[in-house]
């Protein structure tokens, strides 16, 4: 059997859960039962169903989990609906893990982090976040401001409410873009929210969304104070080999696939804006 | 396809829901045989039937197309089989012209009462089909079964 | 001719009465011309071209260019008024917002043309009367300008302008040229050779697209062959098959309002003859269904879009007795 | 991916005699989607239909596929069934294992393994089936019934007699049909005009019942529910409004030479004319062809004798546009031509002469008035010779029909017999093939014709018949006597074909509406829906569908009027979600679709889409209106770009069974 | 320096052949392509092919995968890609120097398997070009069209053919083949200096700053007439973007990789739309690649090679010629 990085490994997904509507996670094991490969936390992987296509997506499942690894995704296109039609048991295909990942071990040891998702934007985060719960004592303060559409759109709502909110040093901020009867949370988009909040300039922000939150939100960093290399993110571009050869996620001189997905803010204003 | 096996052409034929459904059906109802090779599409007119069906088919095997529909005159919806039979004539004189077998393809107009024209037509095809050999000129290599 | 366009084209957008022309724009040699929109006389003057190289057909452009703000001046040349028609028939060309001038051909010169005389090396060639004289690295050559002539040109079928809302040059007329005699001498051959022909051919496409992206009846907003839902999507020929399916296909849907202006087999880069292709499906239109050019009138209906109850039946080609 | 329930039917033997059912529920169950197979013996019992619902629900079905008969039995009721279990019914294929493979085929591996490949192609179909709504369009609740003979009186009557207008459109200037032209009926022997006259009146005095007499149909636009009709009501130069139907003009006016139609040519009448006394609506009508008024502008006779001012040479065709909900045809019959028929002598001798000429020579009404008289010499006939199927049962049907044209046998022997009651000292000779009597009183009518009334009949054909001295000479075999037979007869009677009126096709064509390759009327299924076409809302009665006695006519012409009262009786209709859908976003706005509707179904809007960058373009894009589109196709392979699909026989969908049939 | 009897070439096509397979530039239905040698197959006489070399490590389409799938079952199975030894002859200076762009890319780790073995097993032997197209323009990029590179450079000089092994694989070849000694008369180089193109310089787009190029109000002029074909891509000896595809054959899915173009629409196009929307951009994306971004990652290295494929085959004669002298217009 030929080994080269465009050849899939077999894997098992062995657990769907339903998040929202539009968005299942999947939980994925090796052919012997096991995690299929180790990661860093913003890294992502191929899957595919043969004969529907190859996707990439972002591992969501924390690295310190040793047993699967965890995809969430929303529904959208070819080779998601395929995913969400599916059920426990279905083989797919995996390669991976590609990318640089966030440099959770360099830039964020000891900092304060602010996280800031939109919509599906918290699953590459949920990987960080959870590997910092993980290993609590090397981070400071945590807050995690997550915003969707509406309460039922809000990715891993149960284990935000029953573990995140319930670990001493980390405070979630959540809210919803429009008012509605079973919600006594915050009202209103996550950019607002941010500048309402006022974080302390010092803090290492790591951020996720739609392109016009991200846009929107760094705005108002900046009008906080926050400097651009402070700011750390995360992009989605079409991708077919992911491994920088393909030439699909190339934007100026890096490859997404290869030299992102985790950008520095201030790295990317020298790139075109083609994201 | 084992060379020292007998040829069994796969044949595909679209039918319109009307006429020569209805035609087969007939011919199944006064049990007339035809081959097993022709296994039936049913389409509402034989004007749906779009070239690329039929290209398709050869791609993925088919030895012969046969498309039936009502006779010129009496289609359902009034005039889809004109616009059939031109269709038709021009996809075959292309295909001719560009040296694919003429008779891999027919058109025949089988109405509702014609069971038996319908079986008469299958035998003739198949038996066409079959003297002809294997579909060679517009064949997918990949899509042959190993 | 190349002064009275130019003039022309400065003198629409000097006026005012055009805010665009489309035209043609020097190149880095005599022969590389290209498509170019034009929005001010000064640019026309600096860069705008009409020669004998410039055989684009500029009709497709209209599609987008009649779409925006203000009028769109364009240059025809006879086969490309065919195109124009052909697209307003289609509801494709706006036509208020297009100034149509129609200018008069004696044919397009083509460097492939002159490389088919075994010219190499090609630098600059000069036009003077019925002769060129071509310089080339390696020394220079006179040819005659019919010598040089693009192959579809050899077998224009009109040198009438249609649509055209002023002329340049005289009206011309329907020629009568052997346009189907290449396709006769393939119908003549025998299904074998023709097969093999063809492949030899066809074989040959790269699936760059070019044919299709160039052709004014390809023009489809998504073509099938782009399209991830049509079933049949595909980027490049994995199989002979796809090979022929792309040229079958491509050639059907054209059927009818292809009006054989021959840029798809001018762009080839691998000189597939494409539009015998074409031609071979408006031969038979016209013996089967009466004689019939695309983009001639705005009245008459596409073959492919009509039909009488005596058209004849398929058996014609699958019993082998052809199309008389 | 779709959770596919796959179900195999025995159909007691018929399937399983011959397709190992269980091997083909195993084989399907393997295929991608497939949650749930199994076989039964009747799927379309009450307990099949139970198993598929019972299986929908349990495991959460998403597409059912049928392993059966034809889909034109059964799907309609599969997909009730999956409805009644909360599935989509457009999420059901049907898998044709029966007609198309158990029922073909003898060898039982080979019908089993094309079972399993119907099964596939069904369950690849399915996978990209997705669940459609029917929508809704209302009925307008007016019926239109082209033909006012019995069949088309009949119809009408009944419709209007469930509260329902109806408009009567017949092309002569008078209802009635052929039956007035009959002088008795088989096999009682009553008076025809006795029988249809007070139903003609009936008609003309119904408020709800419009005739639209000496008019044609002229276009059909519309679709069930929703017809729009034009008919052109040709000028008959006559004010019907005023004209009291006294008659005086047909008796002044000049022109006296005209054949009567009515008469079949037997006879003449006026230009001006009513063609009989019972007329409905009895209003004089001008014969454009003879009247001097209108062909020369000279004469003027009738408007000057019109008390009523009725007269009008100005009158021009009106066209009458109407909505209806559904439209009956009950456009008869006609006798064939003679003319191909030279051994009969028809066209050499007036003493040959067909059997409705023969009515009209026994009418009392007729040219003759009612004495049986040469029409060559105006004596007595005293041999008359029958000839039967004249035109009927022809082989190679280059001649004549290849049908038995039903009625000839029976008023040949009501003729004979009434010949040889009024007329004693005549001898009567029937040549046949077959007398064919079923029917009620039928074969006791031909006995007595016999047994009672001496009449002759002599199995074999007529092979010449010539004029000479006065006489026809017929020359005939007998076969069952095994000899040729020479007789001098006095008139010969010709049993000609019928065959469907010579405006049906065009009609045909108008409606969309099959028809056979005799130019009958198809029925949507010649047992099961005998009088509706397969063009929803077109309805079949009388002899339009095929040959038919007056009972029988009137039969099919009550049934077709329930029918029609059934759909009137709606206020709207589901339509047929299998149509055809832009993707706008391909749309090129080419019209070719359009140009290819049949229906006139698709329409263009310019609509505004968005950009690249921001962008607004307005892009001219298709339309279909669903209550319209038939679900043909047409558009969808003429468009270049694929926008246009076809709901229920996508490309996809198709292209899909083709790979799985070629897998 | 070898040396080889010209009018005995087919000998030495059949020397090497009965020894591996032979690839060299031939005419096909009348058009120049790299074709597997039969015994009397010519040397095409035009200067390059249409599609370049990099056909042969990079087909147009390869099969990377197969799989099956049963139920929820799936089955990785072995392509069975067989990759042998061969020899092509006749690769042009230009399309030399591809491979090294190539190689940057496709071997730059992780490295693609199918690509590194077809390189490994191939022995390229160049020809040196002597009489260059006006669309030529190789030598404004430092390449020596008399020096061609690769395992085994070859000249044409008078009646002969002379070879010089420049690697231990070429020298390889070489030893096996019953070659003469010989050395190669001067060649007389003044055609090059007379080509039009031959001032171009196409290297000094790393003097400005990326995305001042970018941002040229010139793309706009240049893209507007641009169809969107592939021709110049496909052509291109640098341009090596692919898609991934599967298909279904109905017995199992095949996963392949083509060519792709980022001229084409679909190219970045994803579920919720494209980061570039028209024309423009992916027509910029194209030369921005080849000038600005593949140079700023490879050491100045620029990803044109100046073979004037795409100058001689664009249906509208827009090239990256037009386009650089267009930018360095706007630069002045």
């Amino acid at each position: 059997m030929r080994t080269d990085p465009l050849i899939p490994m077999v894997a098992q997904v062995t657990h769907i859960r339903t998040d929202t509507p539009d968005v299942k996670t999947f939980r994925v094991v090796g052919p012997d039962g096991k995690k299929p490969f180790a990661h860093i936390p913003g890294q992502c992987a191929m899957l595919s169903m043969p004969g529907v296509g190859e996707a990439l997506f972002s591992i969501t499942s924390s690295p310190t989990n040793e047993e699967y690894l965890e995809f969430s995704i929303k529904k959208c296109g070819c080779v998601t609906s395929w995913i969400h039609a599916i059920e426990p048991g279905q083989q797919v295909t995996l390669r991976g893990p590609y990318g640089n990942g966030f440099p959770v071990d360099t830039d964020f040891a000891g900092k304060d982090l602010v996280f800031i998702a939109g919509g599906i934007g918290l699953a590459p985060l949920r990987s960080v976040i959870n590997y910092v719960r993980h290993y609590r004592d090397r981070y400071g303060a945590v807050d995690i401001v997550y915003g969707a559409r509406s309460k039922a759109d809000l990715v891993d709502y149960e284990e935000i409410l029953q573990e995140w909110c319930q670990e001493d040093g980390i405070r979630v901020h959540l809210t919803i873009d429009n008012a509605q009867p079973d919600w006594d949370g915050h009202v209103g988009f996550v950019p607002n929210y941010v500048k309402e909040l006022g974080f302390d300039t010092g803090k290492t922000v790591v951020m996720c969304g739609p392109p016009v939150m991200i846009k929107f939100t760094l705005a108002g960093l900046e009008e906080l104070g926050f400097r651009r290399d402070q700011v750390y993110t995360t992009f989605e571009l079409k991708m077919k080999c992911a491994l920088g050869k393909c030439g699909r996620c190339n934007i100026g001189d890096k490859y997404v696939c290869k030299d992102g997905p985790v950008f520095r803010l201030d790295q990317m204003t020298e790139l075109p804006d083609e994201y | 396809m084992q060379m020292n096996q007998e040829f069994k052409p796969t044949i595909v034929a679209f039918c319109c829901n009307w006429c020569s459904y209805a035609g087969a059906d007939l011919s199944g109802t006064n049990r007339l045989q035809y081959p097993a090779n022709v296994k039936i599409i049913r389409i509402p007119c034989s004007c749906r039937l779009n070239p690329m069906f039929i290209l398709r088919a050869f791609q993925r095997g088919a030895d012969g197309v046969i498309l039936c529909g009502c006779h010129p005159g009496d289609c359902h919806y009034t005039t889809g089989n004109y616009y059939a039979r031109r269709r038709m004539t021009l996809l075959f004189s292309l295909l001719d012209y560009m040296g694919i077998e003429r008779q891999r393809t027919r058109v025949e107009w089988v109405s509702a009462a014609e069971g038996a024209k319908f079986a008469a037509t299958m035998n003739d095809f198949v038996d066409t089909i079959t003297k002809l050999g294997p579909n060679r000129r517009l064949e997918d290599l990949r899509c042959k079964s190993e | 001719m190349q002064e009275r366009v130019i003039e022309k084209a400065a003198q629409l957008l000097e006026s005012g009465a055009c805010a665009r022309v489309l035209g043609w724009k020097t190149g880095e040699f005599f022969y590389d011309v290209t498509p170019a929109v034009f929005t001010s006389a000064q640019q026309v003057r600096q860069e705008m071209v009409f020669s004998p190289f410039c055989g684009a057909n500029l009709s497709k452009y209209l599609i987008a260019e009649s779409r925006k703000e203000g009028k769109v001046g364009v240059f025809l040349k006879p086969c490309d008024s065919f195109s124009f028609v052909q697209l307003q028939k289609e509801h494709r060309i706006l036509r208020e917002n297009v100034y149509a001038v129609g200018v008069q051909c004696q044919g397009m010169s083509d460097i492939e043309a002159l490389k088919a005389l075994g010219l190499r090396g090609i630098t600059a060639v000069q036009a003077e009367e019925d002769r060129l004289t071509v310089s080339t690295l390696y020394g220079e050559k006179t040819v005659a300008l019919e010598e040089a002539l693009s192959l579809r040109c050899r077998s224009c079928k009109s040198r009438a302008l249609h649509d055209c809302d002023e002329l340049i040059g005289d009206q011309g007329r329907d020629l009568d040229t052997d346009r189907f005699g290449e396709v006769a001498r393939l119908e003549a051959m025998s299904p074998e050779e023709r097969f093999a022909f063809w492949r030899s051919q066809l074989s040959k496409c790269i699936r760059c697209n070019a044919c299709r992206n160039v052709c004014p009846a390809c023009s489809c907003e998504k073509c099938v062959f782009d399209d991830p839902n049509s079933g049949v999507q595909n980027k490049a020929a994995a199989d002979p098959f796809e090979e022929d399916l792309f040229h079958i296909i491509r050639a059907f849907h054209v059927a009818g309002r292809c009006t054989d202006c021959g840029e798809c087999t001018r762009v080839c880069p691998q000189h597939i003859p494409l539009h015998l292709l074409n031609r071979k499906l408006i031969k038979d239109m016209n013996a089967l269904y009466g004689p019939y050019q695309a983009g001639s009138d705005f009245d008459s209906k596409p073959p492919m879009l009509t039909f009488t109850q005596e058209d004849p039946e398929a058996s014609i080609i699958t019993e082998g007795r052809g199309i008389q | 991916m779709q959770r596919i329930g796959v179900f195999v039917c025995w159909c007691g033997s018929n399937i399983a005699a011959t397709v190992d059912v269980v091997q083909v529920a195993q084989a399907l169950a393997k295929e991608p989607g497939v949650v749930f197979a199994t076989d039964y013996q009747y799927m379309c019992s009450q307990a099949g239909q139970d198993l598929i619902g019972a299986a929908i629900k349990e495991h959460g079905l998403t597409g059912v596929v049928i392993c059966s008969c034809s889909p034109r039995m059964h799907e309609t009721t599969f997909r009730k069934t999956c409805q009644k279990a909360g599935l989509n019914p457009y999420m059901v294929e049907i898998a044709n294992i029966r007609e198309h493979c158990s029922w073909i085929h003898k060898d039982k591996p080979t019908a089993t393994e094309k079972a399993v490949i119907l099964g596939r192609a069904a369950i690849a179909k399915v996978h990209l089936n997705a669940p459609l709504t029917a929508g809704t369009s209302p009925v307008t609740k007016r019926a239109l019934v082209i033909g006012g003979g019995i069949a088309g009186i009949q119809t009408a009557l009944d419709i209007a007699d469930a509260g329902f207008p109806v408009d009567i459109v017949e092309k002569k200037p008078t209802i009635g049909g052929k039956m007035t032209q009959i002088d008795k009926t088989f096999p009682t022997l009553d008076c025809a005009a006795c029988i249809l006259t007070p139903k003609m009146v009936d008609v003309s005095q119904n408020e709800k019942i419009d005739i639209i007499s000496y008019a044609q149909v002229e276009k059909v636009q519309g679709f069930v529910g929703n017809f729009s009709v034009t008919i052109r009501k040709k000028a008959r130069y006559v004010d019907e409004s005023k004209c009291t139907g006294c008659g005086l003009c047909t008796e002044k006016c000049p022109q006296k030479k005209v054949p009567n139609e009515f008469n079949l040519g037997l006879d003449t009448r006026r230009a001006i004319y009513i063609p009989f006394a019972q007329a409905v609506p009895k209003v004089a009508t001008i014969d454009p062809d003879y009247c001097s008024m209108l062909k020369s502008g000279k004469c003027g006779v009738c408007a000057k004798v019109c008390a009523a001012g009725a007269i009008d040479y100005k009158q021009q065709d009106e066209l009458i546009t109407r909505e209806y909900g559904a439209i009956v045809v009950a456009t008869g019959f006609e006798p064939i031509g003679m003319d191909k028929f030279d051994e009969f002598a028809y066209a050499q001798s007036p003493d040959v002469v067909t059997s409705l000429e023969l009515e009209r020579l026994m009418n009392a009404a007729g040219p003759t008035g009612g004495t049986l008289l040469r029409p060559s010499d105006g004596t007595h006939p005293h041999t008359l010779v029958f000839v039967q199927c004249v035109g009927s049962r022809c082989d190679g049907g280059e001649k004549g029909k290849p049908y038995c044209s039903k009625i000839c046998c029976m008023y040949t022997a009501k003729h004979a017999m009434l010949i040889r009651d009024k007329y004693p000292d005549t001898e009567v000779y029937v040549f046949y093939i077959d007398v064919r009597t079923p029917g009620k009183n039928f074969d006791e009518f031909y006995r007595r014709a016999v047994e009672e009334y001496g009449v002759h009949y002599i199995k074999g054909m007529v092979g010449k018949v010539t004029p000479q001295d006065g006489k026809l000479k017929v020359q005939a075999s007998d076969l069952l006597g095994g000899r040729q037979l020479h007789i001098d007869a006095d008139m010969v009677v010709l049993a000609a074909a019928i065959e469907p009126d010579k405006s049906a096709r065009p009609l045909a064509t108008m409606l969309t509406a099959s028809m056979d390759t005799n130019d009958f009327f198809t029925e949507a299924h010649p047992k099961l829906r005998p009088v509706e076409s397969p063009t929803a809302g077109i309805f079949l009665s009388g002899a339009c569908q095929g040959p038919k006695d007056i009972p029988e006519t009137v039969a099919q012409a009550g049934a077709a009027a329930s029918k029609v009262i059934g759909l009137l009786s709606k206020d709207a209709l589901t339509c047929n979600p299998c149509t055809a859908q832009p993707d706008e976003l391909k749309c090129n706005g080419c019209s070719s679709c359009e140009n290819v509707c049949p229906y006139g179904a698709i329409s263009y809007i310019d609509k505004p889409f968005r950009g690249p960058n921001r962008t607004t373009l307005i892009r001219r894009v298709a339309q279909v209106n669903p209550a319209v589109c038939q679900g043909c196709g047409a558009c969808t392979v003429a468009c270049p770009s694929g926008a246009m699909d076809l709901q229920g026989f996508s490309n996809k969908q198709i292209m899909a069974e083709v790979d799985a049939i070629c897998r | 320096m070898k040396k080889w009897e010209l009018s005995r070439l087919q000998e030495l096509f059949e020397a090497i052949a009965a020894q591996e397979p032979l690839y060299i530039p031939t005419d096909v239905s009348g058009q120049p392509t790299f074709a597997l040698w039969q015994p009397g197959m010519a040397l095409t006489r035009e200067l390059n092919t249409v599609r370049s070399a990099k056909d042969l490590f990079f087909p147009q389409v390869e099969e990377l995968v197969k799989f099956k799938v049963e139920g929820k079952k799936i089955q990785v199975l072995d392509p069975q890609v067989q990759i042998r030894d061969q020899v092509v002859f006749g690769v042009r200076a230009c399309d030399a120097r591809s491979f090294d762009i190539l190689d940057s890319v496709f071997l730059a780790e992780p490295a693609d398997t199918y690509y590194r073995d077809r390189r490994a097993h191939t022995t390229v032997m160049t020809l040196a070009c002597t009489h260059p197209e006006e669309s030529c323009f190789c030598t404004s990029l430092g390449i020596d069209p008399q020096a061609p590179g690769g395992d085994v450079s070859c000249w044409i000089e008078g009646e002969a053919l002379y070879l010089n092994a420049n690697t231990p694989k070429g020298q390889a070849l070489l030893s096996r083949l019953p070659l003469d000694e010989g050395e190669k008369p001067e060649a007389d180089r003044s055609v090059f200096d007379r080509l039009p193109l031959k001032d171009l310089d196409l290297t000094r787009f790393g003097e400005k700053k990326l995305l001042d190029w970018f941002h040229s109000p010139k793309w706009g002029e240049l893209s507007q007439s641009c169809l969107g074909c592939g021709t110049c891509t496909f052509v291109c000896p640098t341009c090596q973007c692919y898609d991934i595809r599967d298909f279904d054959t109905g017995h199992g899915v095949q996963r392949f990789r083509c060519w792709d173009s980022c001229m084409y629409s679909d190219f970045t196009m994803m579920a919720h739309g494209t980061n570039r929307p028209t024309q423009l951009e992916r027509f910029r994306q194209r030369f921005m690649h080849k000038l600005v971004y593949y140079p700023a990652d490879h050491g100045g290295q620029v990803g044109c090679v100046g073979c004037g494929r795409c100058l001689r085959k664009c249906p509208i004669s827009m090239n990256i010629v037009k386009v650089a002298r267009a930018l360095g217009e706007e630069e002045v």
